[in-house]
C-alpha cells in the first residue's frame, strides 16, 4: 500500500516525530511503498543540519536523513513554513540572500501543493502533530 | 492527475493563541487549485476561526479573518461548524461571518456557505471523506 | 499583594485553567492571556466556575487579546480588562508571576 | 472498514480525547498514542467514558507508548494493544485515518 | 551572589510525549549549584514523571526517570505531588519512585523525599515562593 | 523594577514570543529594567537569521534584534536547548564542528546558569511557553 506522512512538529520538544519516524520504519519493513513525508508546521525543523543533541539521546535528524538514504524517501520542508521558521536550502538562500543554509541531507523544500499531491496519489495519509 | 478524493479540514484550534488556524487555511487556498471535493469543519476552539469582529492591531499579527470570505471564490462551499461547539462556548451563528458563495447552476444565486450540524452529523460526514486534515 | 497567576490556553482546550483555579490560594489573581481569555467570556460552559473563583480572587483578561479574537462583547461582569501596560502593572504589583503554561 | 482515529494527547490535560469520543462513528477505531494512551488506563476519571465507548467502537493503545510511561499494569480490559507493526496495520485496515492532534 | 531565594518548579506534563519534564530536570540539576531554597511540585499530568516501571527502549528514548533518585544527593529533597492529581488519574504513591534523602543532622537518617499534599496545601505552599518556574 | 522574561516557544507557532515582545516592550516603556530575556525549549529558534517570513507579517526575530539593539537588551538562548534544536554561533559552530551558524544580531548562547540567575538577581521572572 502507498502511504504518506505529515509531520507537524520539530525535534524533541514534542514526541511527534519520533512516533512519525517510528510509523514509517515499521510501514517499510512491512512492505509498504511510502510515497513521501511531508514536513509543516514546527515539523520544518527537523530538516536542520545544525543539531548536536547530547551523546546519550537520538539524533532524530540523521535518523530521518539515513531513513531516506536507505529507502529514497522523499522528505519535503513546506516552503512556507520554513521561510517563517528559517530552515534554508540553496535555492532559498539565494532567493531570499541569505549567507548560508542549513538544510540536512536527504530534505528538500518545496510547496503546499506537496501535501495536496501527497492526499491525493496515496491511500492513506497519517498525521503526527502536538 | 484525475483522481477527485474528498478532502476534509478539521479546524479545532482558536486563531492567534497558535497558527494552525492560519496555515491550515494556507493548505486550503493551495488546494483549491486540485479541484478536489472540498469541505471544512469547524469544530471545538475552531469556531473562533469564524468570529466577526476580529481586531489584531494590539497584538500585532495580521488579521486573516477576512480571507474566510473569499473561500466562495474558490468553489469551497461545504463548511460545516458544530452546532455543540458553539453551544458550549456560547456562541450563534450570528456570532461568526456570514459566509455565502454564487451557484452558476442557479444563475449565480447567493447561498450561505456554512451548514450547522449536530455532533452526530458530523461524525457522519466525517465517515464519507477519503482524506481527513486535522489542524 | 500575594501572587499573579497568568492563564493564556483555553479553557475549552486544555487544563491549565482548571488547575489555576485549583491551585491559586484566595486573594490571588489571575490574568488572562492569548487563549485563555475565552475564560472571560459570558455564557459557557465555564463561566460559572470563573464566577465562583471571583468571589475569592481577582481576575482580569488582556484587552489586546480579546479583541484579537472578536469576542470584545461578551466579558462577563466583573472581569477587568487591561492592556499591555496594564500587564507590566499588575507583575509589578503582585509578589510573584506564576504562568501557567 | 471504517474509519481509524488517533489520539495523542493526555484526556487529563486536553480536550482531543473528547472531542474524539463525541465525532467518532459507531464502528470506527480509536487507537491512542503517545500521552493519549494514559486514557487506556483503569480506575480514572476517564475511564468511564472510555468503557461507554467502547460499547459501540473499537480501542487499541500503543504498546511502546504504555510501557514508557509506566502504565503498563494498569491498562483497563478490552483495549487491545498493539506495536508498531500492529499501528501500520490498523492503518492499512482502514479506509482512512483521522489524527485528533 | 549572597541572594536565598526561594525555587518552586512547578511540573504539569508527562514524560516523553514532550520534552518539557526533562528539560524541567535539566534546570533543577543546573540550579542546585546555585545554593538556592529549591523545592518541586508535581500536579496534573507531571505526577507520570515519578512513576515506577518506566521502560522507554520501544519509542527510541533516553529514560529518564532513574535521574529523579539522584535529586536527594542534590540537597533537593521537597517534593510535593498533589493528592487531587494522584486520585484523578487512579495512582497511589505506591506508583510512584520511593525517593529518599540524607539528613546530615540526624546522622545522615535517611528520609522521604515526597510529601502528598492538598490543593488548598500546594495553593499556600506556592504563596510561599519567590520564584515559580512552570514547565 | 527589574524584570526577567523567558520564552519556551519559538517564532510564528505559538504566540507565546509575541506576547513576550510586547510585555517587554511595555515594560521597558514603564520604565523598568529588564535583566535578561532567557529563551528556552523551542523558544530558541527565536534566535536564527535565517527567517523570512512574508512582507505583510511580522519578522518575529528581526523585532527581537531591533529591541536589544535599542535597548541593550541581554538574550539568551539556552545552549542545550540550541544544540537540540540546531541553533549555532560560531563558538558552537567551532565546538561542534558544524559549517556554518545561524544566530541573529544580538542574541548569545549560554547555560541554564543564566537563567537561574535571572530568578535570583530580578524582582519578578514572567513566563511565556505554550
Amino acid at each position: 500500500m502507498k502511504l504518506s506522512i505529515q509531520v507537524n512538529e520539530g525535534p524533541y520538544q514534542h514526541q511527534a516525530t519520533d512516533s512519525a519516524y517510528n510509523f514509517t520504519k515499521a510501514a517499510i519493513e512491512a512492505g509498504h511503498e511510502i510515497f513521501r513525508v511531508f514536513f509543516y508546521h514546527d515539523g520544518v525543523n527537523n530538516g536542520t543540519r545544525y543539531t548536536t543533541p547530547p551523546q546519550d539521546d537520538r539524533n532524530i535528524v540523521d535518523r530521518w536523513s539515513e531513513l531516506s538514504a536507505e529507502h529514497d524517501l522523499d522528505l519535503v520542508l513546506c516552503v512556507a513554513a520554513a521561510q517563517r521558521r528559517g530552515l534554508v536550502d540553496e535555492g532559498e538562500q539565494e532567493r531570499n540572500k541569505k549567507d548560508g543554509n542549513n538544510i540536512a541531507p536527504g530534505f528538500r523544500i518545496s510547496g503546499l501543493g506537496q501535501l495536496i499531491e501527497a492526499g491525493i496519489q496515496s491511500d492513506r495519509l497519517v498525521v503526527f502533530g502536538d | 492527475m484525475s483522481v477527485t478524493k474528498k478532502f476534509l479540514y478539521v479546524n479545532r484550534r482558536a486563531p492567534y493563541g497558535t497558527i494552525y488556524a492560519w496555515e491550515s487555511l494556507e493548505v486550503v487556498l493551495i488546494g483549491a487549485a486540485f479541484e478536489q471535493d472540498v469541505a471544512l469543519a469547524f469544530v471545538d476552539d475552531g469556531v473562533y476561526q469564524l468570529a466577526k469582529g476580529q481586531d489584531t492591531k494590539g497584538i500585532g499579527m495580521k488579521n486573516f479573518s477576512p480571507t474566510y470570505s473569499a473561500l466562495g471564490d474558490y468553489d469551497i462551499n461545504k463548511i460545516y461548524v458544530e452546532k455543540e461547539s458553539l453551544e458550549a462556548r456560547g456562541l450563534t451563528l450570528e456570532d461568526l461571518q456570514h459566509l455565502v458563495w454564487e451557484d452558476e447552476d442557479e444563475d449565480w444565486a447567493e447561498k450561505d456557505s456554512i451548514q450547522v450540524v449536530t455532533s452526530a452529523e458530523l461524525a457522519d460526514l466525517m465517515e464519507q471523506q477519503d482524506v481527513v486534515l486535522s489542524f | 499583594m500575594s501572587m499573579l497567576h497568568t492563564v493564556n490556553k483555553s479553557p475549552f482546550e486544555k487544563d491549565s485553567m482548571n488547575s489555576c483555579l485549583r491551585l491559586s490560594a484566595d486573594g490571588s489573581s489571575i490574568l488572562l492571556i492569548e487563549d485563555g481569555v475565552f475564560a472571560a467570556q459570558e455564557g459557557t460552559v465555564v463561566s460559572d466556575s470563573v464566577k465562583e473563583a471571583m468571589k475569592s480572587k481577582k481576575v482580569y483578561a488582556l484587552q489586546e487579546d480579546i479583541n484579537a479574537r472578536g469576542v470584545q462583547g461578551k466579558v462577563m461582569d466583573g472581569i477587568e480588562l487591561v492592556d499591555y501596560a496594564g500587564f507590566v502593572k499588575l507583575v509589578t504589583e503582585h509578589d510573584k508571576v506564576q504562568s501557567w503554561v
